[in-house]
């Protein structure tokens, strides 16, 4: 087992330093640097050629790539993040900044989606060809089929505009800043995120469940003569658990990246907005630091998804 | 080598008459844009019976012919506004021009939107430095003679100039004689009427709105953008059933502060919380002190002294002296990509050359004397007074040493201390700014006992989410989407304000690289 | 006899072993397998070491005589399999070497675990396999046809009226229609099935046929149905099976010879009268009072083994068979046991226990 | 509840068996799976949907008068009507035309992205599931980096490298799509070159790809034609929530995302509702009938699933 | 006689219902299993063996039904119908693993891989048992050491990959036998298994059978395991059972000629090469296809127009009996 996590991390570090080469050398393609991002492009026709040079050298934009490369990995290495192109603020700042917001999020929607989708999933899988589970099976098929800003926005035209029950966006109002006064900002987009997941656990765990509800154990379960409540939680669900275990593992990195589309449409202040913020700004820096954030939280939950599963099914825990 | 047909004026002619802007202002822009007729806004400068280019497709058809239009070629047609109207306006662009026999498709400029814009060609070349054929773009200006200080030779590629160009624009330059100044524009106007130099479009207007909760007590409105008086001291809210009075607005920061050298007046944050030497009338006409008690023009226009108000103080309880004065004039000649107006006035300061070139330690131009601060001129700037009313001098003692060059980046933008009636209370960057009245202010205590700001801004879905629901009492935008859905909310009051904004379809009129 | 094996092994280019079974006659020698190993690694760790390996195939010497049927038998695990598979090359042995003396060569000795793959294809006409199960052994996407034409391709088989042909033939020869090479594998029954597997085997005229578990997944009745054709096929074509299974009941009626495996080796080799009648091997002897006999007059008294199949990971030292063997010794526990040759009757009887020494 | 889903059960036994025995049942010829597809509702629904919108969007020009890119500013967001089946828009261009020619780009994008990821990563996933090697190690740790990113947070990344246009997002698409087909195509091959046909394919010394790509790949069709299905459905998803992002298609080529990004702006979703409302549905619907297809797909090419 | 009955199945007929086809998987099957007797089932794959012992357990298919006939257990309570019971109820879950158990064919799938060995052992005993964990763990023990499992305590709380597949079949029969239950039924357990390992479970099967005086049915297609083991025979063929009786009625007097070819396609060891198999011609029909009258008759060597008509079960003596119309035409 530890000889397993140490192999998992022997492979996540050179993994993180190519993607984090990979990604500086595919931004440093893009056209156009942060100078031409720090000026209006009304006025930047006013700034003189001399300017517009002596700002890209202090800026270290005008090193060799490589130097440019090695300089800011050691700073990594060294916990700093560098400073965003756009304004000289430190990336750490904004990324714990905004963590918490998007943190908050994902997190009330993975807690939701799994419970909920956990529940109805296993609900369908025992209710398996009834009306019932028909009607979830489409509705969970319609969860994963309708674009969520497109939810998000007739969530925001039916319970904010129409209806004026829930706040249409933001986070935190000024004196408002305890995690209860911000609930109503957190319910909508909370549950339109929540919803979208459920439906895709729904849909996993209702296909794990009856998959391991189709295996012999379950017969030599039932010819051991137990309830049919033990048969199908004790004996099935403990062996569907690790399916699902891992989507909702996969969904982890969301505490990172945050669904950048839910984020922008309820203007969440989290990191998912934050980024496309800056990719729209060529924010190479930033953009760079959150994507390597992510990657990093995608293989760290990986990791965690693989102890995890490993804990919950001895099959593999013992191999 | 081919010359490029648009450098033909009689193909910009037929562009301009194939463009019905009048229906384009009525349907698209909803009856909130005016057809343009120059680049210069209507008012006194405006030079009469200009050509304004009605509708005509016939006439657009007889002039490319007569130039010999090439219709199989495909002008590629670039902009830079990201909101849904101006992908609408290249929509109708594309028909109307196609109408005529000229296809084109758009692109929206990614990236270095500066440098593609308005890439110079390298010295002696012919060719273009710019990839594109058209630009649909605006041109704001501070001062009226912004609007054609672009056209001399050597600045762009997209205008090639001429002498008789220079020697126009030095015209309209070269004089603070009002008399002599207007002629010039006019005689500017015309030839740029004729010549199509650029496509004037449309005025765009600006629209001031607030919620029925917001008293202005009789202070005017007017150009937003910008700094005016707009007498904000008297204002005052309803109370909310807390029993607080706060008025909410838009523009809050998502990273940092944006220092007000560029934008003097863009955000909420530049406008209340910096005070000016001057203020100026909702127009922009520099009208009287705000630092300044008095101020004082030599008679040649070459000399301007202002009298400092006493016991003014930054909000961190630092006084704030001549010398801040002096010191945030001379930081921001060597800041880069400040205000071009600004620009233009400081370079015109005796002694300005020695001290950006490095050779000498202060600007000899600018004497201060205790509360009194003297500028001297070496050339003529007709534009100083306004560079005054716009210009917010900063606390030096926080950023006098800093590198000019990293200006924006300094930590001070997070949370700046400024001399208005408004100080920073709290930044959530990204979730809110709350503004609190500045006890010390000069002119007395504000009356609104908060201001919150949340970030958003032009063009921007939540300026309207956040009007429905009743957290935006004031601001102003220029997108006409949103005017018409604050119109239709009953709880708030649309106000329009003429402003020197000018959209227009720029030619790259050079051939372009083989 | 002696003379002619040391010549034999001349010609084989191996140094001649006087444990050696002995050919009746040298020419009729199609295959020599000498000292073959093949090792399957393991690998753990957190750098994936290789740490051990899997001894499938564990050092074997061993002749297979044109026409003879060579039956194969041990528990699961203990490598027929692999054993057949490297004869063939399918997975190439770790070391050793197979040496094949059959027509193509000029009754010259090949190495066939020197040859690369292009150099191996010629050979690969003459050396055959049929599997086990029937379900896997065709690709459900071809009908039969589509399944047997590229084989036919390869091997120099170029209009497609003749590959029809010969493929038709082929099916009548295994008693099914010829119009049955245009139906998918679903369509047939599990005995069918088996018959096409072995059709596939005879497609290119081998001498040799490896026949892995071939009747171990089908029904009794069927079993029966494709074991008479086996035999009806080896009579026509002179074939000469290598024949793996666990039932020694089959074996018994089919082979010739029979070699008994356990951990890798092969512990007891005797003719098939010989093996039965003559049990040498306390495993062999175990393996046969094991088995449930469908005669109400002969019960067997049972050789109960203790445990399972060690792992061929880490094999007991000794002999392999000492911690399940009910006749060991002390000395079994420490000396390892060679393959050494037993006169009997009925010509070699070859086994690798201490007790037989 | 439990006695009416039983006693309706046994009426459908009693109905089989009185079938059956009446001879009317007869063994069936074809496909077991393609008849399992047939017989299930929901996949035959998504098909019928899948081809109703497919086929008008290719065969818009037949179907449609209008031009979509035809602007009539002064009959600007007209409501409904029998002469604007979904209105006109901002400029006055018909809607229903573009959201016909719109799905001419989405599917293209959608499936054309899904259909060369596949392509790719089949072609890689094959050979290095069948033969290993370097081929494999190389693809893996490059499936493995770009899988390591999540979705949006990649094509973003990738949106602001390449900047934006069609092919680009095609390519992005391909880019990001052809790991996880690789890695299935993969893992297919793993389990296939076990199976014994493989091995005597092998015995007769047949060359790598005519057993690879001629004799594996066709049973390994099934799972991959289910992952392109469940691909596109989320290549159109994506792109919608790229163009919302102002990221996706350049706005002048009508797209189903170009088109919904409209409703971005609040009036537009209040007032308007033939501008978002019905482009929307579309969306969803095609997407949802991709989803159906897709599932109907896996059951049928399960063998534990009963039809 | 009665009296020795501890199962008893008349008339038979199961259905199942899939791919929108009814398959008469059994149809019209009778056989008794007694007390401390084992019952052997053979016949081919597919023949209905499995089903049948399903439909006593109640453990069928979901789209299944019993059409007809009966299942009695004769309990110590009086005798029970087992097919008139709820599947899913309390009545007969209280029989399952307590009075009648059952062994699977597959080793490796019928434990659950993620509860040790021992809980799933004991999961039955504390089902069915009054007796505290302490106890139960003590007879978990014991269970395990009688299925000749070195070190119970140790390997009871290792998980079922870490055995071997013959020590998972012993824990299937410790589960079976965890109760001392009445009947106990496997289905071929040994299947999976090698040859040397099938011996030592039988042996155990034997002995548990001498010592608790279980009723056996046991279910092989290996006419060596009937004939060591068992002490009754039925053969199943398509559904129907062809041939019933005593051991030494089936095998040493076949009657039937399916029983008769079966016997005769089997190579028996040591009987050399010289031994004279015959394979039965033809292949089994489709099931879903079955002939209508007897279902072996177009196999049969004896088959004539009356073979079209179901055949009656026919005693040949007070044990043996036999289901072909052409008995006489054969003998
Ligand atoms: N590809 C492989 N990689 C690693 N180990 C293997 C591989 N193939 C076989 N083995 C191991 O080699 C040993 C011999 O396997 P092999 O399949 O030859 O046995 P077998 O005698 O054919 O058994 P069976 O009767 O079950 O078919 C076993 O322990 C097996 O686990
Ligand atoms: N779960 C099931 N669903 C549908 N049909 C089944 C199922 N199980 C068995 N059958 C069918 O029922 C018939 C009898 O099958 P059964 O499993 O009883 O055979 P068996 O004699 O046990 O064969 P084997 O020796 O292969 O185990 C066969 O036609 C089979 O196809
Ligand atoms: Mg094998
Ligand atoms: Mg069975």
């Amino acid at each position: 087992m530890l000889t397993f996590i140490i192999r998992r991390l022997l492979i996540v570090f050179p993994m993180l330093i190519i993607i984090s080469f990979l990604v500086y050398l595919g931004l440093e393609l893009t056209p156009g640097d942060a100078v031409s991002h720090m000026i209006n492009p009304e006025i930047a026709n006013q700034i003189s050629p001399e300017q517009l040079l002596a700002l890209r050298e202090n800026l270290g934009l005008n090193k060799p790539f490589i130097e440019r490369y090695f300089i800011w990995l050691s700073h990594v290495l060294r916990g700093d993040f560098g400073h965003s192109l756009s304004g000289g603020v430190a990336i750490s700042e904004i990324v714990f900044d905004r963590l918490p917001a998007t943190l908050e999020l994902s997190f009330v929607a993975i807690v939701f989606s799994t419970i909920f989708g956990c529940v109805l999933g296993i609900f369908g899988a025992l209710n398996k060809g009834t009306w019932t589970d028909s009607t979830l099976s489409v509705t969970g098929m319609l969860g994963i089929s309708i674009p969520e800003f497109f939810f998000g926005l007739v969530a925001i035209l039916l319970f904010a505009l129409h209806l004026h029950w829930l706040p249409v966006g933001g986070r935190l109002l000024p004196g408002y800043d305890s995690f209860f006064d911000r609930i109503p900002h957190l319910v909508l987009p909370g549950l339109v995120m929540s919803l979208m997941m459920t439906a895709g656990v729904m849909r996993y765990s209702r296909s794990a469940m009856l998959d391991s509800l189709s295996r012999e154990f379950i017969r030599t379960a039932r010819a051991k003569g137990l309830s049919e409540w033990r048969i199908n939680f004790i004996h099935g669900f403990r062996v569907a658990l690790t399916p699902v275990v891992v989507l909702i593992g996969f969904r982890l990195p969301i505490m990172i990246g945050g669904s950048v589309i839910i984020e922008q449409v309820f203007q969440w202040p989290g990191i998912g907005n934050e980024f496309v913020f800056a990719v729209r700004g060529q924010d190479y820096p930033l953009v760079m630091m959150i994507a390597l954030l992510s990657v990093f939280a995608v293989l760290i939950s990986s990791l965690v998804i693989d102890v995890l599963t490993a804990l919950i099914d001895p099959r593999i825990r013992l191999n | 080598e081919k010359v490029n047909q648009l450098s033909d004026v009689r193909v910009r002619q037929a562009i301009a008459y194939a463009i019905d802007m009048e229906t384009i202002a009525d349907t698209l822009l909803e009856g909130k844009a005016i057809a343009a007729d120059s680049m210069i806004p209507n008012g006194a400068w405006k030079a009469p019976g200009l050509d304004n280019y009605g509708y005509n497709p016939d006439k657009a058809r007889a002039l490319l012919k007569d130039a010999g239009w090439d219709d199989t070629q495909t002008l590629d047609v670039v902009y830079y506004y990201g909101d849904q109207l101006t992908a609408d306006l290249m929509v109708a662009l594309q028909a109307y021009l196609g109408d005529v026999g000229i296809k084109i498709t758009y692109r929206k400029l990614e990236g270095d939107v500066g440098g593609q814009l308005g890439k110079l060609a390298t010295a002696g070349s012919e060719t273009s430095a710019i990839e594109w054929d058209m630009a649909y773009g605006a041109k704001a200006a501070l001062a009226l003679q912004e609007y054609y200080n672009g056209y001399q030779s050597g600045k762009n590629s997209y205008s090639p100039g001429s002498a008789q160009v220079d020697k126009l624009i030095s015209r309209i330059n070269g004089t603070v004689n009002v008399k002599e100044q207007k002629q010039a524009f006019v005689d500017f106007e015309k030839y740029e009427n004729k010549n199509l130099t650029d496509i004037p479009l449309y005025y765009q207007q600006l629209f001031v709105y607030e919620s029925d909760r917001i008293n202005r007590h009789g202070g005017s409105y007017g150009n937003e953008q910008f700094n005016y008086d707009w007498g904000l001291l008297d204002w005052t809210v309803e109370a909310d059933k807390d029993g607080k009075r706060v008025a909410y607005t838009n523009t809050a920061p998502s990273q940092f502060f944006e220092h007000p050298w560029l934008n003097p007046g863009i955000t909420i944050q530049q406008k209340i919380t910096f005070d000016r030497l001057l203020t100026a009338d909702g127009s922009l006409v520099p009208t009287k002190g705000q630092l300044a008690k008095s101020f004082k023009v030599s008679k040649d226009g070459m000399s301007v002294s202002f009298e400092l108000k006493k016991d003014l103080k930054w909000h961190d309880g630092f006084d704030l002296t001549g010398s801040d004065v002096k010191g945030s004039v001379e930081l921001a000649m060597k800041v880069p990509g400040i205000n071009a107006v600004f620009a233009k006035t400081f370079e015109s300061i005796e002694g300005a050359q020695d001290y950006t070139s490095g050779g000498v330690k202060g600007v000899s131009g600018i004497v201060v004397d205790g509360r009194k601060v003297t500028f001297n001129f070496a050339t003529l700037d007709p534009n100083m007074l306004l560079t005054f009313s716009q210009f917010p001098p900063l606390p030096m003692h926080l950023l006098g040493s800093v590198n000019p060059l990293e200006f924006q980046q300094q930590s001070y933008w997070q949370n700046p201390v400024g001399s208005g009636p408004y100080k920073i209370e709290e930044v959530q960057m990204n979730d809110f700014v709350r503004y609190t009245p500045f006890a010390d202010y000069h002119g007395g205590i504000a009356k609104i006992g908060e201001i919150v700001s949340f970030p958003s801004g032009e063009n921007d879905a939540n300026v309207l989410k956040n009007a429905a629901a009743g957290r935006l009492d004031f601001g102003f935008t220029k997108s006409v989407g949103d005017v018409k859905a604050l119109e239709a909310m009953e709880n708030m009051k649309v106000v329009p304000a003429d402003i020197p904004y000018t959209r227009s379809l720029r030619m790259n009129s050079y051939p372009k690289k083989p | 006899m002696n003379n002619h094996t040391d010549n034999s092994n001349q010609l084989l280019g191996v140094e001649a072993k006087p444990n050696q079974a002995l050919p009746a006659d040298p020419n009729e020698k199609i295959l020599a397998l000498r000292d073959l190993k093949l090792f399957f690694p393991v690998k753990t760790g957190v750098f994936k070491k290789t740490t051990g390996h899997v001894k499938a195939v564990d050092g074997i010497d061993l002749d297979i005589y044109k026409g003879e049927v060579l039956g194969l038998v041990g528990e699961s695990g203990c490598g027929k399999t692999t054993l057949g598979k490297a004869i063939l090359q399918l997975i190439k042995p770790t070391s050793g070497a197979v040496y094949y003396q059959g027509s193509i060569t000029n009754q010259l000795p090949i190495d066939l675990c020197k040859l690369s793959r292009d150099e191996m294809i010629p050979f690969r006409k003459n050396l055959q396999i049929v599997f086990q199960d029937p379900h896997s052994s065709l690709n459900p996407a071809f009908t039969i046809f589509g399944s047997l034409e590229d084989p036919l391709k390869a091997h120099g088989f170029s209009k497609k009226a003749e590959r029809r042909r010969v493929i038709g033939d082929l099916l009548v020869s295994v008693n099914l229609h010829r119009e049955d090479m245009d139906r998918y594998p679903h369509e047939f029954s599990g005995g069918q099935r088996q018959r096409i597997g072995i059709a596939r085997a005879l497609l290119v005229n081998p001498e040799l046929v490896v026949c892995d578990e071939a009747v171990s997944a089908l029904d009794v009745s069927i079993q029966a149905q494709v074991l008479e054709l086996l035999l009806k096929l080896r009579a026509e074509r002179n074939l000469t099976y290598v024949f793996i299974t666990h039932d020694l009941s089959v074996t018994e009626y089919i082979c010739d010879r029979i070699a008994v495996m356990y951990l890798g080796k092969i512990v007891e080799l005797a003719n098939a009268d010989d093996l039965y009648s003559h049990t040498l091997h306390p495993y062999t002897e175990a393996l046969l009072s094991a088995i449930p006999i469908a005669d109400l007059d002969r019960r067997s008294h049972r050789i109960i083994l203790e445990g399972d199949v060690p792992s061929p990971l880490n094999p007991p030292s000794g002999c392999p068979f000492h911690p399940r063997c009910h006749k060991r010794i002390e000395r079994c526990k420490t000396e390892v046991p060679t393959l050494k040759a037993v006169r009997s009757d009925k010509g070699m009887h070859m086994v690798s226990c201490l007790l037989s020494e | 509840m439990i006695n009416r889903t039983e006693s309706a059960l046994n009426r459908k036994f009693d109905l089989l068996l009185a079938m059956e025995e009446a001879g009317k049942l007869k063994p069936r010829k074809g496909n077991r799976a393609m008849r399992k597809m047939f017989n299930n509702k929901l996949a035959l629904v998504g098909l019928v949907v899948f081809l109703i919108i497919t086929l008008s969007s290719v065969f818009a020009p037949f179907l449609v008068d209008h031009d979509p890119q035809k602007i009539d500013l002064r009959g600007m967001l007209q409501e409904p009507s029998s002469e604007h089946l979904f209105g006109t828009d901002k400029t006055g261009r018909d809607v229903f035309s573009r959201v016909l020619y719109g799905g001419r780009v989405s599917i293209l994008v959608g499936l054309g992205s899904a259909l060369i990821a596949a392509f790719i990563g089949v072609g890689i996933g094959s050979y290095a599931g069948y033969k290993g090697g370097w081929v494999d190690l190389l693809a893996l740790r490059m499936s493995e980096i770009l899988m390591a990113f999540p979705q949006i947070i990649l094509v973003l990344l990738l949106v602001s490298i390449v900047g934006q246009s069609l092919l680009n997002l095609i390519f992005i698409f391909v880019l990001t799509g052809w790991g996880p087909m690789y890695r299935l195509t993969r893992a297919q091959f793993l389990s296939l070159r076990e199976e014994e046909y493989v091995q005597a394919l092998r015995s007769f010394g047949l060359s790598t790809s005519v057993i690879c790509y001629k004799h594996i790949l066709p049973n390994a069709l099934g799972p991959i034609a289910v992952n392109i299905t469940l691909t596109t459905a989320m290549f159109i998803l994506a792109e919608a929530g790229l163009s919302f992002l102002g990221l996706g298609v350049p706005l002048n080529i009508p797209t189903w995302g170009n088109i919904l990004n409209v409703a971005q702006d609040l009036r537009v979703l209040q007032n308007y509702w033939w501008l978002w409302l019905p482009v929307g549905m579309v969306i969803s619907l095609f997407v949802m009938s991709i989803n159906f297809i897709g599932d109907g797909l896996r059951d049928s090419a399960d063998p534990t699933q009963q039809g | 006689m009665v009296d020795d009955i501890a199962l008893s199945v008349r008339d038979l007929k199961t259905y199942l219902y899939t791919n929108n086809r009814c398959n008469k998987a059994i149809n019209g099957v009778s056989f008794n299993v007694l007390k401390g007797k084992t019952l052997c089932i053979v016949g081919e794959s597919g023949c209905g063996k499995s089903i049948t012992a399903l439909s006593i357990m109640q453990l069928l298919p979901d789209l299944s039904r019993i059409e007809d006939g009966g299942i009695t257990y004769f309990s110590e309570k009086g005798p029970m119908r087992l097919d008139q019971l709820p599947r899913k109820g309390v009545e007969i879950r209280k029989i399952r693993g307590a009075e009648i158990a059952m062994i699977f064919q597959d080793p490796m799938t019928a434990l659950n891989p993620v509860f040790t060995v021992g809980y799933q052992i004991a999961e039955s005993l504390r089902q069915h048992s009054v007796l505290n964990d302490k106890e139960i763990k003590l007879k978990v023990i014991d269970l395990l050491h009688t299925m000749g499992i070195p070190m119970p305590e140790v390997r009871m709380n290792e998980f079922p990959h870490q055995f071997s597949g013959g020590m998972r079949q012993r824990v299937m029969i410790a589960i079976a036998m965890s109760c001392n239950p009445k009947v106990l039924i496997a289905d071929e357990p040994t299947t999976a298994l090698d040859v040397t390992t099938q011996a030592q479970i039988f042996t155990l099967m034997d002995k548990l059978k001498q010592e608790h005086k279980t009723a056996i049915m046991l279910i092989t297609h290996d006419m060596g395991v009937v004939a060591e083991l068992a002490d009754n025979v039925a053969v199943m063929y398509m559904g129907n059972i062809v041939e019933a009786g005593t051991v030494e009625d089936v095998l040493r007097r076949p009657k039937h000629p399916y029983t008769r070819a079966l016997l005769a396609s089997i190579p028996i060891l040591g009987r050399g090469r010289q031994q004279n198999i015959k394979a039965i011609r033809g292949s089994t029909p489709d099931s879903y296809d079955r002939p209508k009258g007897c279902s072996f008759a177009p196999r049969c060597d004896y088959a004539t127009q009356a073979c079209d008509e179901m055949p009656d079960e026919i005693y040949i003596s007070a044990t043996h009996s036999v289901r072909c119309s052409q008995l006489e035409a054969i003998s």
